[in-house]
Order: C-alpha cells, then sequence, then structure tokens
C-alpha cells in the first residue's frame, strides 16, 4: 500500500508527509516541538489539555494539533505571540488546579507539567489556587493515587480502559470536581485494578506513582542482623541506564551488579537465573502435557503478576490451563530462603531479599497468597521498580558513569541467552521452545531463532514444527490483546472444540517487560523497540542461549530440587490459582 | 390502521383539512381548547380540563367539544383556552382555574358574555393561514 | 456480592429489548432508576452482567448525568427551578429557606429523609417565576413566606 | 340577554397609564347613554402588546382596530361605529400615511409575530396526527418522495437561506450537504431536543405542541442526505414533550409515514428517541453523540465533524428543534418564500422565551430583523412596575448582554455577534435596574462551572477561575488586577476551549466588561452594589431621627445584631449583621436604610 503524500506549510516551511498525519508529528517532522500535556504516542488524542492549539489559515477557530489531521495545502502557524499568551494563561490555570507540592513530590525533575512551567518562565502563581480537595488512595502494594495532583489529562484512564481492558479507572463525576477512580468510591486493592501500573508509566505528573520503598531498602541493608540479598530483572538491564541519560537499549548488567554490591548486598543475583528455572518448570510441564495430555492444553504462561491477577477474576474458567510455576522473582526468593540458605548456613529469617523490577505488581505478587511463603516466611522481602533504583543510586552517592563492571554471585546468577529474553514480549515463548524442543526430541534445535513470535504485533501466532509435530502457539502482549486470545479459548472450549493452540504466551504490558510500568518514564514503541533490541543483543552474545544449557540450573537440581517437576520443585517453584471477584464490594 | 398510499393520504387530508376548517368557521362547532404544554399543566391546566368538562356536564351541554393544545405563548397567564362559540368572537383567556372555567361555561358559552378580566385575545395572526 | 437484587418483569422485559441496541446504557439505567428511585449499586453490578458493560463504565455514566441518583431520595423530592427567569425573580432565596430553615440541603436530604432538593436548571414555566415543584406539583410565583404552609402538606 | 357587538379595551400597563381606565368608564356611561347597554359588552382586556399605538380599542365581531385613541374620541367612536355602524377612520390603524387604512390582519403589529416554527402550536391537538395533516401535515415529505432530488431538497433550503437556530447559526442546507456527499453504508438524522439554556424553552413548547413537524422534517432529511434512522436526543426532564413525540412517532408509524416503504415509495425512515440524562454539556453536538452511543457525554474535537464522523463514526446530520420545524414549510412554500422574510444574512423567523423583568412574559415567533425594542416594549408590554431597562440577556451563558444603546439594532446572527453577544437559542431575559450586573454574571458562570464536562482544562479551571474573582468583586475583596484576570482567562477559555460550551462561557463576562465595567469598578472601588444585590457590600443603618425604639426591628434580627432598649435610638451591630435584611422589613417607620 502506497501512501498518499499531502503537502503542507508549518511556519513558513513547506514539508511534505503522509495523509492522515496529525499537525502535531507533522511539526515534529519540521522540527518543531509543540507543547502538550495530554498527549501520548500509545493512546488516541484526548485533546483536554489545550496547549497545543495552532492557528491554520482560513480557520477563525484555533485547533487542536494533536488531535486534527494536517490536510494538502494548510497554511499552519504553530507559535506566535497569541498563541504563547494564550498557552501561558492556560498553563497558569492548570497550575493553579494543582498543588505547589513540586519539592516534595516523586516526580520533581521528570514531571511534564513542571517542565512545562520551566520552560515558559513562570514565576509566579497569577491566579488563587483552586485545588481539589486531598484524597490519596494508599490501598495497594503497588501504586499511590494522589487526586489533588491529577490534571484529568486522561492517559491513566485510556490505558487502563483501552490498552489493558481493565476498567479500574474511570472518570468519576463530572466539571470541576472529575476525579479519577474506581466504581463507586472503591479504592483500588477494591477493584477490578491489576496493578499493572500502566496508569504511573504514563501520568504526566504525580498524581498515580508507584507505592517509593526505597527507604525500606535502606533500612534492610543498615540492619546488621539481616543478610541483604539482591535480583533484579532481565529488562531492568536495558532500561536502567535510560536514568543517566544512556540511550535506551544500552545493556548495563554488569555494572548493575557492582552497583548492588556496593549498596551493601551480600549476595547480587540474577532474576535470568531463575527464567531459566521457569523454562525448566514449565518446559517441562509443556512437554509432560503436550506428550501425554494433549487435552489438558493450551498450557498458558505465569510469569507476569498483572495477568495472574486478570485471569484470577476474569477467567476463573482457564485456571486448569495455567502454568503451576511460579513467576523467575518468586522462584529465585524461594531458592534463596532455602537453597541458598541452607547452603551458607543462615536461617532463612535472617535474609533479606530485594528485588529490582520492571514492574509495579511485582510488589503485589510477593505477598498474593501463602504459595509466595514457600521457605516458611515471605520470600520475597521487598520489590523496588527501575525508577526506584535510580532514584535510590542517585541518593547514594555512587556516580553510575564510573562504576566498574561487576559480576553476579554464583550460582543463582549465572544466565543463558533465554533467560535474558523473558524481558520482551514473545521471549517466554522462544525459550520455552528452544527447551522443548530438546526435551520432546532430544536434539538441539537448528535455528533457535523464533522470530514470528518477536515484535511489537499485539497478537502474534506462529507453527513449530517439532519433527513433524505441529504445536501451535500464541504470543499476547497489552491485556487487551490478551482478552481477544483469551475469548477465542473460552469459546472453543464452550463448545467443547479443541482451542486454536497449545501454547500461550501472555505479558500485561506492551512489549512485554520492557516497557513495564516501573520502567522509566516515556516510554514510547521506539523506546519499546530499542529496550527489546538491547535484550536480543544480550541473548545473542550470551555464551549459551537455551535453559537447559545453564549449568548452575542443572547443579541445584543435582544439588538440591531433583529434577523438574519434582516434588520439592513444586513445593518451592510451583504455585496455584483461584477465583477472585472483580469488586471485593 | 393500515399504511397508507399516497393517494389514501391524500383523501384523509383533504378529509381533515374540511374539519379543521369547519372549526375555524364557528358555525356548528363549539369548542373550548386548553393549552395544554407543561407550563399549563404545571399552572394546572390539568384542574381547569376537569372543570369544563364537569360545568358542561352539569348544564347538559353536550355539543361543545373538550380539546387540548401546545402551548400559545403567554406563558404569563397560563392556563390559558381558546373559546369558539358560534356568535361569539373567538377568544382566548388566560389565568383559567376551575373558578374561572364554570364562570366561562356560564357567562360566555350560555349567557353569550365575555368575560372581562381573563380575555387574552389571540397572540398573533398564523401567517399561514393567509 | 451477598444476594441478589430482584427486578420487576417490567425491566427485565426492557431490558432484554434493549441488550443488543448499541447505546443502550443510559435508556437502561433511567429504567433501572424509574424502578428504585435510583440506581442501588446492587443494580448496577447485575447490569454488568446483563448488558455486558464494566462497572466502571457505568459509574462514570451516572456520576456524569445529574439525572441519575446513586443514593435513595428522601420520601418528598423537592425540585426549585434555577433558570435565568426564576434566579432573577428569587429562586435562590427560596433555596436558602429551605436549607436554612427547614434543613433540607440541596442535592442531599432531609435528617428525617422525608424531603430532598434539588435545583434544577430550567422547568420551563419562565411565566411561573419562581418555581418549585413538589412530586410533580407546581408551585408557582412562589414567595419564601409560603413554604412553611406548602411543607405542611406533607407532614 | 345576549351581546351581538363586544368593545375590546387595552387594560394593560401603558394602555391603563395613557388613560384607558378612564376610557373604559366613558365607553360604558356613553353604552349606556345611547342605550346599547344589552347590545354592546365592554371588556377590559389583557395587554394587546402593541403599546406603541395605545391605547388601543377592538370592536368585534367586525375586526376594527382603533389606535391611540383618547377620552374624546369615545363618544365619536360609540356615536359613530356602534349606533350607526360606521367605522372612525381617522382612528383606524395606519402603518403609513400613504398605505392608508389596513385590515387587523395586515397591521404590523401581528406581523411583529410571524408564526413559521409555532404555526400548529396552539391549534392542533398535538396527540392527533389527522389534526397535523389537516394543516398540510406530510405535504411536505409526499412532495420531496415523489416529487424531488436530494439535490433539489438541498438546493430549496439553500434558497431559503434557513441557518442553524441552535447557537451558532450555521447554513442548514451545507450541513444536509456535507453529509448526503460522504459515502457510507449507514447515515444518520439526529434532533438536538436537548434544549438546555436557564429561561429558554421554544423547543419544549414545539415538541409538545407540533411533534409531527419535526418528525416530517427529519424524514425529509433523510431522503435528502440518504439516511434511513434517524434519533431524537431529548432531555428527561421534559416528560410531556417525550410523551407527546412517542404518541407521534406511534401513529406515524402506524399510518406508514414512518417505517419501510414510505407511502409505498421505497423510501425507508425510523426515528427512535434517546433521553439525555441532565447535563447541558450534551446540546454540544460531538457531547449529544457520545450521550447517544451510551457514554460520558464528553465533547470531542472537530474536525472530523458530525457529517464525516458521527453516530458510532458514521456521517451524521444534526439539527436542533426549531430549525427542523422550519423544513416543511419551506418544501412547501418555497425558499423563495421563506427567503423574503428576516433580514440580509438571517431568513425566516426567530421563536424567543421572552422572561425576567417583563410585563408578557412568553413565547413569541419573529421574523429576523424585529428590533429588541419592538419585542420588549411592543410584544413584551414593556418592563415591570415601569422600572428602567438596564440590558437584556441573549444566548443564555454563552450570550452577553445588549444594553440600552443597541435596543434598536435588528436582531439576526450577525449583529447580535457584532455586538458581542449571540443569538443562541432563544432565551431573552430582560434585566431591569435592580439586577446587578455581576451578580447575574455569577449566575451564569456558575451555571457553566456546574454544567462543564471537565475534560479540557481551559474551561474547567477557567471557569472555576472566573467565578472566583467574580465573587471576590461582589464581596468586595477585588482589585482592578481582578478585571486583568477576567479579561486574560476569558481569552484562554474562548481560544483554548474544546468545545462550545467552554469557548463561549467567558461571554457573559466580556460582553458585561465591555458595557458596564463602570459597576464592575463601582463593586470593586467603591465597595459598592448599586442595584443592592451583593450582599456583602450593603450596610444597614438606622436613621436616628426616624427610629422611635419600639424594638420591632431588634426583635426580627436572627443575628442580634440590633442594640437598643424600648424608647431609645437602635443601632445595628455592622460586625455581626449577615444582611438578611429582616429589619428593613420590620420597621414600620422607614428607619432602616439599605445602602
Amino acid at each position: 500500500m502506497t501512501e498518499t503524500m499531502i503537502k503542507i506549510k508549518i511556519n513558513e516551511t513547506e514539508l511534505e508527509v503522509p495523509a492522515g498525519t496529525s499537525i502535531l508529528d507533522a511539526a515534529k517532522q519540521a522540527g518543531i516541538k509543540i507543547p502538550t500535556l495530554c498527549y501520548h504516542e500509545d493512546l488516541l488524542p484526548t485533546a483536554s489539555c489545550g496547549l497545543c492549539i495552532v492557528k491554520i489559515k482560513g480557520m477563525n477557530k484555533k485547533v487542536r494539533a494533536c488531535a486534527t489531521a494536517a490536510e494538502n495545502g494548510q497554511e499552519i502557524i504553530t507559535h506566535d505571540s497569541e498563541l504563547y499568551n494564550i498557552r501561558k494563561i492556560v498553563l497558569e490555570l492548570i497550575l493553579s488546579n494543582h498543588p505547589n507540592e513540586c519539592l516534595t513530590c516523586q516526580r520533581n525533575g521528570n514531571c511534564e507539567l513542571q517542565t512545562l512551567a520551566k520552560e515558559f518562565g513562570i514565576r509566579e502563581q497569577v491566579f488563587k489556587p483552586q485545588l481539589k480537595p486531598k484524597n490519596i488512595d494508599k490501598s495497594t502494594t503497588s501504586l499511590i493515587l494522589d487526586r489533588q495532583k491529577c490534571i484529568s489529562c486522561g492517559r491513566c484512564v485510556q490505558v487502563c480502559q483501552n490498552v489493558q481492558d481493565v476498567w479500574a479507572l474511570e472518570f468519576i463525576g463530572r466539571g470541576f470536581n472529575t476525579n479519577i477512580a474506581p466504581a463507586g468510591d472503591l479504592e483500588l486493592n477494591e477493584s477490578p485494578c491489576v496493578k499493572c501500573g500502566q496508569c504511573s508509566a504514563h501520568c504526566p505528573v504525580g498524581a498515580i506513582v508507584e507505592k517509593d520503598e526505597v527507604d525500606k531498602v535502606w533500612e534492610g541493608l543498615n540492619d546488621t542482623t539481616k543478610h541483604a540479598v539482591v535480583q533484579f530483572a532481565p529488562a531492568v538491564r536495558v532500561a536502567f541506564g535510560e536514568g543517566f541519560k544512556l540511550e535506551s537499549g544500552e545493556i548495563v548488567t554488569n555494572k548493575i551488579y557492582s552497583l548492588l554490591k556496593k549498596f551493601g548486598f551480600k549476595a547480587v543475583f540474577d532474576t535470568n537465573f531463575s527464567a531459566d528455572l521457569t523454562i525448566m518448570e514449565e518446559g517441562s510441564e509443556f512437554v509432560d502435557k503436550f506428550l501425554n495430555n494433549p487435552a489438558s492444553l493450551p498450557l498458558i504462561t505465569s510469569c507476569c503478576p498483572g495477568w495472574v491477577d486478570y485471569l484470577e477474576k476474569y477467567y476463573p474458567c482457564c485456571i486448569e490451563h495455567f502454568s503451576t510455576a511460579k513467576s523467575p522473582q518468586q522462584m529465585l526468593s524461594a531458592l534463596a530462603k532455602t537453597y541458598y540458605a541452607e547452603k551458607n548456613g543462615i536461617d532463612p529469617k535472617d535474609i533479606f531479599m530485594v528485588s529490582v523490577m520492571p514492574c509495579t505488581a511485582k510488589k503485589y505478587e510477593i505477598s498474593r497468597d501463602e504459595n509466595m511463603s514457600a521457605s516458611g516466611i515471605q520470600d520475597t522481602d521487598v520489590v523496588i521498580t527501575t525508577r526506584e533504583l535510580v532514584r535510590m543510586t542517585k541518593s547514594s552517592g555512587i556516580i553510575f558513569d564510573a562504576l566498574p563492571e561487576g559480576k553476579a554471585d554464583s550460582i543463582l546468577g549465572e544466565y543463558t541467552g533465554a533467560g535474558t529474553i523473558f524481558g520482551v514480549t514473545g521471549g517466554v515463548m522462544e525459550a520455552a521452545i528452544r527447551s522443548a524442543y530438546y526435551l520432546i526430541t532430544k536434539e538441539e534445535l537448528s535455528d533457535i531463532n523464533i522470530t514470528p513470535v518477536r515484535g511489537l504485533k499485539g497478537v502474534k501466532e506462529a507453527e513449530i514444527d517439532i519433527k513433524g509435530t505441529k504445536v501451535r502457539v500464541a504470543v499476547a502482549h497489552g491485556l487487551s490483546n490478551v482478552k481477544k486470545v483469551m475469548n477465542k479459548i473460552k469459546e472453543a472450549k464452550a463448545k467443547g472444540e479443541e482451542t486454536p493452540w497449545h501454547f500461550i504466551e501472555v505479558m500485561a504490558c506492551v512489549g512485554g517487560c520492557v516497557g513495564g510500568g516501573g520502567q522509566p518514564y516515556g516510554v514510547t514503541n521506539t523506546i519499546r523497540n530499542k529496550r527489546t533490541e538491547g535484550i536480543y543483543t544480550d541473548d545473542k552474545q550470551s555464551k549459551a542461549r537455551c535453559s537447559h544449557h545453564n549449568p548452575m540450573v542443572q547443579k541445584v537440581y543435582e544439588e538440591y530440587l531433583d529434577h523438574p517437576n519434582s516434588h520439592k520443585a513444586h513445593d518451592l517453584l510451583h504455585t496455584s490459582y483461584t477465583h477472585r471477584p472483580v469488586y471485593l464490594k | 390502521m393500515s399504511k397508507l398510499t399516497l393517494d389514501d393520504l391524500r383523501k384523509l387530508r383533504e378529509e381533515k383539512t374540511q374539519e379543521f376548517s369547519r372549526r375555524n368557521n364557528e358555525q356548528d362547532k363549539s369548542s373550548i381548547i386548553i393549552g395544554m404544554g407543561t407550563c399549563g399543566i404545571a399552572a394546572g391546566a390539568k384542574e381547569t380540563l376537569n372543570a369544563f368538562i364537569e360545568a358542561l356536564d352539569t348544564n347538559g351541554l353536550t355539543n361543545v367539544k373538550v380539546k387540548q393544545t401546545g402551548c400559545m405563548g403567554s406563558c404569563n397567564v397560563e392556563p390559558t383556552v381558546e373559546v369558539v362559540i358560534p356568535g361569539m368572537p373567538t377568544v382566548v383567556y388566560g389565568n383559567v382555574d376551575g373558578t374561572v372555567a364554570k364562570k366561562i361555561v356560564l357567562k360566555h358559552i350560555i349567557g353569550k358574555e365575555l368575560l372581562d378580566d381573563h380575555i387574552q385575545d389571540k397572540p398573533a395572526m398564523d401567517i399561514i393561514e393567509n | 456480592m451477598s444476594e441478589q437484587i430482584n427486578f420487576s418483569q417490567e425491566l427485565n422485559d426492557y431490558i432484554a429489548e434493549w441488550k443488543d441496541k448499541p447505546g443502550n446504557l443510559i435508556m437502561i439505567l433511567h429504567k433501572v432508576q424509574e424502578e428504585f428511585g435510583y440506581v442501588p449499586r446492587k443494580a448496577a453490578l447485575k447490569l454488568t452482567e446483563m448488558i455486558d458493560v464494566t462497572l466502571a463504565k457505568i459509574y462514570g455514566v451516572i456520576t456524569f448525568y445529574h439525572y441519575f441518583k446513586l443514593e435513595e431520595p428522601g420520601k418528598y423530592q423537592i425540585q426549585v427551578c434555577m433558570g435565568t427567569a426564576c434566579y432573577l425573580k428569587g429562586g435562590q432565596d427560596i433555596i436558602d429557606e429551605l436549607e436554612t430553615n427547614f434543613g433540607i440541603p440541596v442535592n442531599g436530604t432531609s435528617e428525617d429523609r422525608k424531603f430532598s432538593l434539588e435545583a434544577l436548571r430550567c422547568v420551563g414555566c419562565c411565566g411561573l417565576a419562581p418555581v418549585m415543584i413538589i412530586d410533580k406539583q407546581v408551585y408557582g410565583k412562589l414567595t419564601k413566606e409560603e413554604i412553611p404552609g406548602i411543607l405542611k402538606k406533607y407532614q | 340577554m345576549a351581546y351581538n357587538t363586544f368593545v375590546l379595551i387595552c387594560g394593560g400597563t401603558a394602555c391603563e397609564s395613557s388613560k384607558s381606565d378612564e376610557m373604559y368608564k366613558l365607553l360604558q356611561k356613553e353604552i349606556f347613554d345611547n342605550n346599547l347597554k344589552n347590545d354592546v359588552q365592554v371588556v377590559k382586556t389583557g395587554c394587546f402588546g402593541f403599546c406603541e399605538q395605545g391605547p388601543i380599542i377592538k370592536i368585534l365581531p367586525d375586526n376594527t382596530f382603533y389606535v391611540k385613541v383618547t377620552p374624546d374620541d369615545i363618544k365619536e367612536i360609540v356615536q359613530e361605529h356602534l349606533v350607526k355602524g360606521r367605522t372612525v377612520e381617522r382612528l383606524e390603524y395606519k402603518p403609513s400615511e400613504d398605505k392608508g387604512r389596513v385590515k387587523i390582519e395586515d397591521i404590523e403589529f401581528y406581523q411583529k409575530q410571524f408564526r413559521i416554527v409555532l404555526r400548529n402550536c396552539g391549534v392542533i391537538d398535538p396527540e392527533n396526527i389527522n389534526e397535523y395533516i389537516a394543516r398540510d401535515g406530510y405535504l411536505a415529505l409526499e412532495k420531496v418522495i415523489f416529487q424531488m432530488t436530494p439535490d433539489d431538497i438541498i438546493n430549496e433550503l439553500k434558497i431559503s437561506g434557513l441557518r442553524g437556530r441552535g447557537g451558532a447559526g450555521f447554513p442548514t442546507w451545507m450541513k444536509w450537504n456535507l453529509t448526503k456527499k460522504e459515502n457510507a453504508d449507514q447515515k444518520y438524522v439526529v434532533c438536538n431536543a436537548d434544549e438546555g439554556d436557564p429561561g429558554a424553552y421554544m423547543d419544549r413548547s414545539t415538541l409538545e405542541g407540533d411533534p409531527h413537524s419535526v418528525l416530517e422534517a427529519m424524514a425529509i432529511c433523510g431522503k435528502a442526505i440518504g439516511a434511513s434512522r434517524g434519533f431524537i436526543y431529548i432531555r428527561a426532564e421534559y416528560p410531556l414533550a417525550i410523551t407527546r413525540l412517542e404518541i407521534a412517532i406511534k401513529q406515524a408509524k402506524e399510518l406508514g409515514l414512518l417505517g419501510d416503504n414510505i407511502l409505498g415509495s421505497d423510501f425507508s425512515f425510523d426515528i427512535e428517541i434517546r433521553l439525555g440524562a441532565g447535563a447541558f454539556v450534551c446540546g454540544e453536538e460531538t457531547a449529544l453523540l457520545r450521550s447517544i452511543e451510551g457514554s460520558r457525554g464528553m465533547p470531542t474535537p472537530r474536525p472530523p465533524f458530525p457529517s464525516v464522523k458521527g453516530l458510532w463514526e458514521k456521517p451524521t446530520c444534526i439539527n436542533n428543534v426549531e430549525t427542523w420545524a422550519n423544513v416543511p414549510v419551506i418544501i412547501n412554500k418555497g425558499g423563495a418564500w421563506f427567503s423574503k422574510i428576516g433580514t440580509e444574512n438571517s431568513k425566516g423567523t426567530k421563536v424567543f422565551a421572552l422572561t425576567g423583568k417583563i410585563n408578557n412574559s412568553g413565547l413569541i415567533e419573529v421574523p429576523m430583523g424585529t428590533t429588541l425594542r419592538e419585542i420588549i416594549y411592543d410584544i413584551g408590554g414593556g418592563i415591570i412596575n415601569n422600572k428602567k431597562f438596564k440590558a437584556a440577556q441573549s444566548g443564555g451563558p454563552s450570550g452577553g448582554v445588549i444594553p440600552e444603546q443597541y435596543l434598536d439594532t435588528p436582531i439576526d446572527y450577525n449583529n447580535l455577534t457584532a455586538i458581542g453577544s449571540m443569538m443562541g437559542s432563544g432565551g431573552l431575559i430582560v434585566m431591569d435596574e435592580d439586577d446587578c450586573i455581576v451578580d447575574v454574571v455569577k449566575f451564569y458562570l456558575q451555571f457553566t462551572v456546574d454544567e462543564s464536562c471537565g475534560k479540557c482544562a481551559p474551561c474547567r479551571i477557567g471557569g472555576k477561575q472566573l467565578l472566583s474573582i467574580l465573587d471576590d468583586i461582589s464581596a468586595g475583596n477585588a482589585t482592578e488586577q481582578s478585571i486583568k484576570n477576567l479579561k486574560a482567562i476569558s481569552i484562554a477559555m474562548n481560544n483554548a476551549s474544546l468545545c462550545g460550551l467552554g469557548q463561549t462561557a467567558s461571554n457573559p463576562v466580556m460582553s458585561t466588561l465591555k458595557y458596564f465595567e463602570d459597576e464592575y469598578l463601582e463593586h470593586i472601588n467603591g465597595k459598592k452594589c448599586s442595584a443592592g444585590k451583593c450582599k456583602s457590600l450593603m450596610t444597614f443603618t438606622i436613621v436616628a431621627d426616624k427610629c422611635i425604639g419600639c424594638t420591632a426591628c431588634a426583635r426580627k434580627c436572627p443575628a442580634n445584631a440590633i442594640i437598643g432598649t424600648v424608647k431609645q435610638v437602635h443601632v445595628i451591630d455592622q460586625s455581626k449583621c449577615i444582611k438578611c435584611g429582616a429589619c428593613v422589613t420590620a420597621c414600620k417607620f422607614d428607619a432602616v436604610i439599605k445602602g
């Protein structure tokens, strides 16, 4: 399909853009930035903030650049003194409706409103403050919703409803008193919220933020009676650098190892290790079902806690298809407080287990049920997000750039390329196929790059040929895409038909964990792609690229777990699911 | 009722137009038309309607039709009532409550005498009719 | 969500009729409110299943449109018109009187749950301004001195 | 006893002040003297509205109309007209010297009210389709189905010059044509009956009095643009109009005037009713469409316009009730006929809901180009209690005020916009000297703040700020900077708000600042509200000379702010006074003054 090109003029510059391009995007191509607070590339323009108004020659009214497609022959003015004045007044109005709490706000320094106020040189509060009442929802373990700070841009609502199809948040009320809230005065933890945190990742200000637990980490590190241990997830290594002005996708794994050591962690482990372990467990689970009980398929992956929560609420009928394997985070913590503790003669109670995750739902996962306390006590003590680790680093006096390349601690620190690709959509599937092929055929796959499951397409399907047997797989990310896949399964089940796929990978967030709700701000598909590229580079550079080739995983089986899906493995590495109501009230 | 064809509609219109024009000829049809818009009803037009029916009954006036119509526009004097009686000018009365309704029946319809205090006249000529 | 709320046959029929029509939510909410006087939470929850709509959307709609109520109103509903004509002719005085001397708050209900008070945009009886409506009975050209007498009728 | 002649004499306020009462007595005396008391009844009527020519005497059934009658003329009228049966030509109304006398139907005053939209209101039974049919109902539909092409229909509208009656006055034919030009499997026709301006009820009356005219017009549009489905979006607060519409739709369907294969043709058109639920913003067309779709009524950006992407993303033609009601008449009588009525840029008539401090509040329909003076003084009968006219507000909360100097401006779209107001939907509220401009603007802002959907920042916060500044002004807490802020916010709202509600919400502020800035300054600098509406700026004092110490005021004061004992001069403690004014009413000696 060839694109029709149109000719327009922006501020006297002539340019050609594809038909349908918004004025905002066209201006960007012309090297012009039009200010906006509500527009986000991931979402449809809501046109609420009013800052991006521009003039079109021959039109009386000013239009919103974000929501208006440029048309052939248009002459557009994006900046002049009149527009500057109007934008400044609108900005002053927004500031009058926003508490003056920048210094104590979690978004201080990366708030989009603060940045605009700075750029427009606003030096005084021109209009009397007109604030909504303080109304903070701290009910979940993951997110904090401070409605007074909300500027009603609607990004969180759109991401929650359209991208994630969760509908925890909606505009409630009307006019000046509109609030972002769950239905009927409920708090978030009583709502359908799955804690994915996409709302917080898209919020331009500090209205929805991750629950900051950096202090808890410091407290544990300072406690001399504790043996502090840390792990960090695959997707962290390709995004953490953004907090220090590095390119998205730059792999900083080794620097993070030495950073965490400097903080005083006694052992630095890598969640990639337990990702490999997950493949052994989940892969074996799949192979077993595939060979011995194909009627029980499909098998659905379960390493994403937002997804687990969603399934328990909306698809209780599919619980039987859910892999019982825990997420890599929980596997590693369970091993740290059992295997590692026993080996080093440490009382599990004295281990302080921290994990660094790209995800806010991980904060919820650690206490979701008793299975998360396989060691007898809660396996993971604190979860901080990538964003929190950035702040923690900055407050520690450590200059990240100057850090030496470090190493993870053995045994729970060694990983293969299959473990690292857990950080992207399709990664779990690809890793699983690499090993399942071997587990079924006892032969290695000739080309281990399973490209059909890679990329940002919402639902990806592939048919894998395992020595003549076709394995049909599907990969979905972004819960609204997941819903499409799940509804097909539900439909097939209701009709008693075979489901369209044998194996399904699900990630709640678009792009998978690289686009997680706890990752550095400003994510767009461009950034998701860069982080994804980083992940695949890490895979390519790895010595071993299949989980069953991870010698340390094999060692743990030999020394402790016996074999995949053994009784002990089940006690420590597997969990169960239950139907949960969508609304608690 | 069955669906109309074009001819049916034309016939129906002719028939109804004749019926309707007789209303204005003031010859054989006596009628009381009550403004039953929201404002009229709010101001008590329903009671007015009942009062008329009662008064007509009491006085054995079977040839006077009571009809309803929408708002006549004179909202400050609702309920408004148009009285069409042969031999009398057609007038619009304002502020017609039950008592006034009875008076209209007695004075205007039976006594052929206009009521001083409540005449509003017709608010406007209808251009369509010209 | 212990016990379910019961809908009348008429309401069930109405919902069945509208179920597959696009844009049915507001029409159905009108009917629910007609039955209960407000939209009870349990009714909203029941609707989520009956017409496949999220509770968040239902509440978003209910709280956007002032016609819909989430609380059970008082026995008698008082509406005072605050259209321009009524305002100019003293509508606010009527509301003040009801609030201060009779303890009936605007958009709220008196403590004995007898009266609810609402300020309306315009009832369209500007000729009768100022106007108050109690349970569909209209009191026009009202003065605040008449209020005690009128309210007494509903005691 | 039966009279055969009736003499109607105007008893309206204006005529009364021109000795009509004296003439009424004279008439009775003359009739008695001439022995006509059994034949002639003298009736004192409500205002004829034609006060400019008053006092007026009308004689029925002859239909003679005498104007500017003086007591000296009475004898002649009785002698000539009643005794001898000859009209007194010199007293008959003549619009101008050269035209001579005219028939009553041709009198200018009656032409001032000119009923197209309201042609059937108050004439037919709205619950009986036959009565509508009797008045040329569905004749236009018949014509467009069997004799006209879509282009013919649109062309007729173009010739008529009809513009949308809902607010901005967009040419109706263009709207139809834009929708017609779109290619789509489904198109919709929508009637906006979400009339919500405070003080406006034209559409309610039309729907209650003549629902079929809207149905017929929508079907005509369906034929013109190629749509087979229509929706009427109506306020739930209009139960009677809803009932009448339901009856009308049912009757039209039964007769096959709506539904499949109308009148045996291949044209099908159906109409459904959708209810609003108390959100003024849904009068804005994109919000209205979202509401029909069952969502929160939050406006979406235009373009794309509804004619391209409307209801369920399909091309949609939306007009308001009054616009629709004009359509059948235009088809029947021709666009050329219609275009003769009105002014150069605004054709036809406009219905106004005339309210406020006016003697004859009511619903009137006048040709475009009628002046405000004619409407207020001729039709409306002037200001209540002969108070001084201050301003008229047109266009509701989106409009502006028209001060005295523009009373003679012919009312049409362009002129109203030029003087800083707008046509809006037709609310016309008259204010007198007792109304405070700041207070009235506060009322409108309160309304828009309440009704703002809250989506876009300029409207949501800007409106709230305007209101807060106005509160400060009426409380005496403002400075001249407040006026600068009012202006700055107004400009921002006007330019950066997403929809019409926000873009026009500041109009009342801007237009009053234009004409009544002095009154604002009086509040700000003089801490004074001449109209006595802004309570915080009022002080109540007791004039010592007049106070006899009766204690009546002190007993009535709810705040115990009046100090004094029997037979002593009383004093008001200003710090305790809540400015309720109870003391003024209580004092029988006019000793308490407000100022």
